[in-house]
């Protein structure tokens, strides 16, 4: 779950990394109340779940709560790289002298907890990382000791910080990250820029914060900062209906069983020549009910032309696939055509009962290459 | 022999006494595998279908000598299960359990390798050694024993691939799901190493997805280390970036995982790749021609 | 440094594990309005760092505040293995219906935590391993993993706890002790008896708790906790002085630098037929102030009727001891008889200082067996 | 050869600025260890007598070469520091600092331990192989080379008994304080097992004391895989018991620790204790005779 860059200063504010002071604001008004209270120049930043907000016009300077107001206007309602603003966050205004980069990921080559940090900051890091490597130093943390203070010196020293109180607050900032990433199971802490004001305070400008979907029960406060509003309605559907579903953009509703086979029935769709319209993935065990959520939320995309449905039956049951396919086609009427492939555990039961049942809208196809270009044409 | 599970293996269940637990535990012992106890704290003296349940996994190795677990305990006491196991001096983990925070895996992976306790999973189907041994998820009347060993991320696409490799006349030594959380206990090259050297096992095919960069690390270990012929398979080439695809690993982060790069690694060091499922099959059965 | 009942239990408190209510008391004053603040039937406890209380008449129940009083006035002043009661511990009376020991130790040989847990509480746990070990279960912490549940319930389970509440009670209790162990950097945490009450209820009836000496830097509260009153005179002397001193019961004041060195000549001293007063190490690298530090200890103990001086010069240099028993002898107008032997660094040079110095009751002799020997004899 | 430090050491030294790290780390130089650099953090840059202070260790192990550590940290960062020099490389922590917290060496140990590294310990006065190598505090004019190798949890008393030995004409090829420590980073049986495999070392003394266990292990497993012959002293016979004697693992904790079950567990394996070090040093020079 990826967090707003309010909310991950949120938890940094938290461990004790020091952040501007600043308020959430929905509306042109309250972000002028929040410009007055903060008083003197404050920024307007765009909050979305995607980068380049600077460049699109996200992030703007504002002399005062009347500015903050024109600039917030201007900015609610954006569409950033395809997220619509919603909602701003209004800082007071640093002034910065000089930018650096500090972050602590999740690397799951190693295993371990990857901190990384250059001087040569308010860039992407991946540039950092290509152009100038000597600039950038990397050093993972044991998952069993955990943080020592040395790491901080590694990275201060390393990336060549060389003013005193610098490296001291620099250093402690590091600590803090990792209390953060570990206290709020991360998979990315991210500062960039991690800025030095011209008096010397050292502060975190931005924030990407990612915190793993698996520990979310155990950190209610983190789970309420989902904003549902943000994702995909369709998406938002299928996560109340407890259907693994990603959104795509084409014409061919795919569903499968298992992570893996739903994949690569995404994938055989398109090597059939078609444009899958979403991932679905009816999950190790569906029952009928399952089937019947899953083609409400497949269904409900306008774009859907045809529906594949590509079941290899192990733990599920390809005759109980079979019943919910009918029960879904009774309570919604579907007219859209159906392709669907059965194999494994009580095929035959289930292609039987399908056979039996004659919808007009219903083909089943013996394999899945076959049931792809079959579903693919009749979509075009 | 056959990799991981067979006829050597004592299988302890934590959790037997859930209905996943008592579902597949059963199923497993229907296959022939020896299930000698399950842990419920709290539950032990009771029994399930006559298998006994007891308290802890250590009463488990010493009075039944098992040495094998598999762990269905639900994610929040996953990992507490996991260390018992470990602790308690079984030497094979399989972690069936979903949703396991990454964090936690973090310090069991450190925790297991240095003891040197294998472990699949957590979110994996097991593993399955036709007609010695199942422990799992993984549906066995669709392979036959043979040589053929097969490794994945994933479950289904896995079976979708044995079948067709039994509906060709192929069988397979053993079946291994390592799991499709970005923090898994073996990795592909874990399993590699063990099939390269078990002697039933003639052939490898191994099946990707899109996350991290074990397949990456496979194609290396192939290439160098292996003399046992490998075809792979890998799902996720119309994945977009930054989506989870039903696995909490199957994830592309920035340009790193994606399929085409897997694919790359892997015909770079002169593995061939198969674009469909039926098409790695077919590349698997020209191997054993 | 080990701690008092009351003061361990203060601790376990902070970490959540059940304790009865009390009140400290130095009076029978004290102690009769604790007992009447408490009410109902209390314990006076003395507090003693020694074991074997309840033998020697230091714990005694009390219906009321009269009764705790003239208890207390007992007990206060009572000589407990050569531990003067100065202090009690004025607790509610608790009802016993079982008595369990749970204890969590350093265990020096593994280099890890060692939990040891058995339903055969109230008596001496090298007794119940000696007798049935079967009945004791024994669980090593891994220091880096640190405790997981799991711990907990091969304790509990292990020694045949039955009742579902009291499982889960002696369960969190363990986690609670491992809690105290580590964040109080304990060599030692043990509750004997841990006890059920008649209603089921589980809780600390006593508690032994040692913690780290190289420790206590960062436990303020807890390096509070030492009662100067309560240890030797001259250890206390000695401990203001950064002497490392301990008093043993003989006539021979010993006096070497380095612990082994020190040690082993406390062991010729007594080899050679003598009983050595102490053990003190004047350190790696002593100068002539630390010289005189030390016999102004070793001196202030009326028993000592010769004195041994043995250094091995390293670091130390010779000389410098040499000078600083001069010094002391000046300052100290001591009349009691010196063998000093010194070897290594500077050795020569301290032997003619001494010789030129001439003092009456000063003796150098040229090997360690040797100049205990003289100075068994000078102190017979 | 000899054990631990010799003429490929490579020394650093955390803590060079402070002012027992610049007696001693000089005094090491002055006797021919090769000394690359100094550690303090924030003086990076300045100099001692020569010697390049450097910010962090990974500086003085990639820009130097440092191979081995010497650490004179004071106690509260003592444990930060040899981490530090665990990470960065070095083969060898030599921990000199005294007053490390116990808890703090459960982990260290722990940690080194599983990566290989070899620590000596803290709160010990280091290595010495005359002729060759010093890293630590141990004078090194009372020894002179040769054959017997001597290990200790002392300082002083193992300059006792070696100055015997020198007196008697016999020489060492490595003088070992493990540390006073309750926990340290290397048992007496590591050390004897470095001197069993050195071939300059043909003889070796033992100089325990009293607290926990490392004689009675060493006195078996001199017992079962030494042929190098080994006689003992032990200190503390008249040590009372829960007393700490100078040293923070000079303790004898209820029963357990006592000199004398030292002395009987040493004797029960063949191995001969010294009553005082001057037989002890008597009981070494008959071996060689």
């Amino acid at each position: 779950m990826d967090l707003y860059e309010y909310q991950g200063k949120e938890l940094f504010r938290q461990v004790g990394i020091p952040v501007a002071d600043g308020r959430l604001a929905t509306t042109p008004e309250e972000a002028r109340s929040a410009a007055a209270e903060l008083g003197g120049r404050v920024v307007v930043k765009a909050q979305v779940l995607t980068g380049g907000r600077g460049k699109a016009g996200g992030i703007k300077l504002a002399a005062d709560a009347d500015e903050a107001e024109v600039y917030a206007r201007e900015i609610l309602g954006l569409d950033i790289r395809g997220h619509v603003v919603r909602r701003l966050w209004i800082e007071q205004a640093s002034d910065i002298e000089r930018e650096y980069y500090l972050s602590l990921t999740f690397d799951r080559g190693e295993k371990k907890p990857l901190y990384m940090f250059t001087t040569q900051g308010g860039m992407d890091i991946e540039q950092v990382a290509q152009k100038s490597p000597g600039a950038l130093v990397r050093l993972h943390v044991d998952p069993l000791e955990g943080f020592n203070p040395w790491q901080a010196r590694r990275l201060v020293y390393g990336a060549g910080v060389t003013e005193a109180s610098e490296q001291k607050q620099i250093a402690s900032i590091v600590g803090k990250l990792h209390d953060a990433f570990v206290r709020f199971d991360a998979m990315l802490c991210e500062i960039n820029p991690l800025i030095v004001t011209p008096t010397g305070e050292v502060k975190a400008l931005d924030s990407k914060f990612t915190v793993d979907d698996n520990a979310l029960y155990r950190h209610a406060e983190v789970a309420e900062m989902r904003d549902l509003d943000a994702t995909d309605p369709l998406e938002a559907l299928a996560r109340e209906k407890h259907v693994t579903y990603v959104k795509l953009d084409g014409e061919v509703g795919v569903l499968g069983n298992g992570a893996g086979l739903s994949m690569s029935t995404v994938d055989v769709v398109t090597f059939a020549g078609g444009r899958p319209a979403n991932f679905c993935d009816l999950g190790g065990g569906g029952d009928a009910q399952g089937v019947v959520d899953a083609l409400e939320v497949i269904t409900r995309d306008p774009q859907v032309r045809a529906i594949f449905f590509n079941i290899f039956g192990g733990i599920t049951r390809c005759d109980e696939v079979a019943r919910g396919i009918l029960q879904a086609l009774g309570e919604m009427s579907l007219e859209l055509p159906i392709v669907v492939r059965l194999d494994g555990t009580n095929a035959e039961e289930g292609r039987r009962i399908l056979a039996e049942a004659a919808a007009a809208n219903l083909r089943v196809s013996p394999t899945m290459l076959e049931a792809a270009k079959r579903a693919v044409e009749l979509a075009a | 022999m056959a990799i991981l599970v067979d006829t050597e293996t004592r299988l302890v269940v934590q959790g037997l006494t859930g209905s996943e637990g008592r579902f597949h535990g059963l199923r497993n012992r229907a296959y022939g595998t020896t299930l000698v106890a399950g842990v419920t704290p709290g539950k032990g003296g009771q029994d399930v279908e006559g298998v006994p349940v007891l308290d802890t996994v250590a009463q488990a190795v010493e009075e039944h000598g098992a040495n094998t677990s598999m762990v269905f305990v639900p994610a929040p006491f996953a990992a507490d299960a996991v260390y018992e196991a470990i602790d308690a001096g079984v030497h094979t983990v399989i972690a069936i359990t979903e949703g396991i925070p990454a964090h936690d895996m973090l310090r069991i992976h450190a925790y297991v390798r240095a003891r040197g306790v294998r472990m699949l999973g957590p979110n994996c189907p097991g593993a399955l050694s036709p007609g010695k041994a199942n422990v799992g998820i993984i549906p066995a009347e669709i392979f036959t024993p043979g040589s053929i060993g097969l490794v994945s991320r994933s479950g289904t696409l896995t079976y979708q691939i044995g079948h067709e490799l039994t509906q060709m006349g192929l069988g397979n030594s053993t079946i291994v799901g390592i799991g499709g959380d970005p923090v898994v206990g073996s990795s592909f090259v874990d399993i590699l190493r063990l099939f390269q050297d078990d002697p039933e096992t003639e052939y490898v095919v191994l099946v990707g997805e899109i996350g991290g960069d074990e397949e990456e690390k496979a194609a290396t270990f192939i290439e160098s280390e292996m003399t046992k012929p490998v075809v792979a398979y890998i799902a996720g080439f119309t994945a977009p970036p930054g989506k989870t695809m039903g696995h909490a690993g199957a994830i592309i982060s920035g340009s790193a995982g994606t399929a085409v790069a897997k694919k790359e690694a892997l015909e770079a060091c002169g593995i061939r790749v198969g674009t469909t499922p039926t098409e790695t099959a077919e590349l698997a059965a020209e191997l054993t021609r």
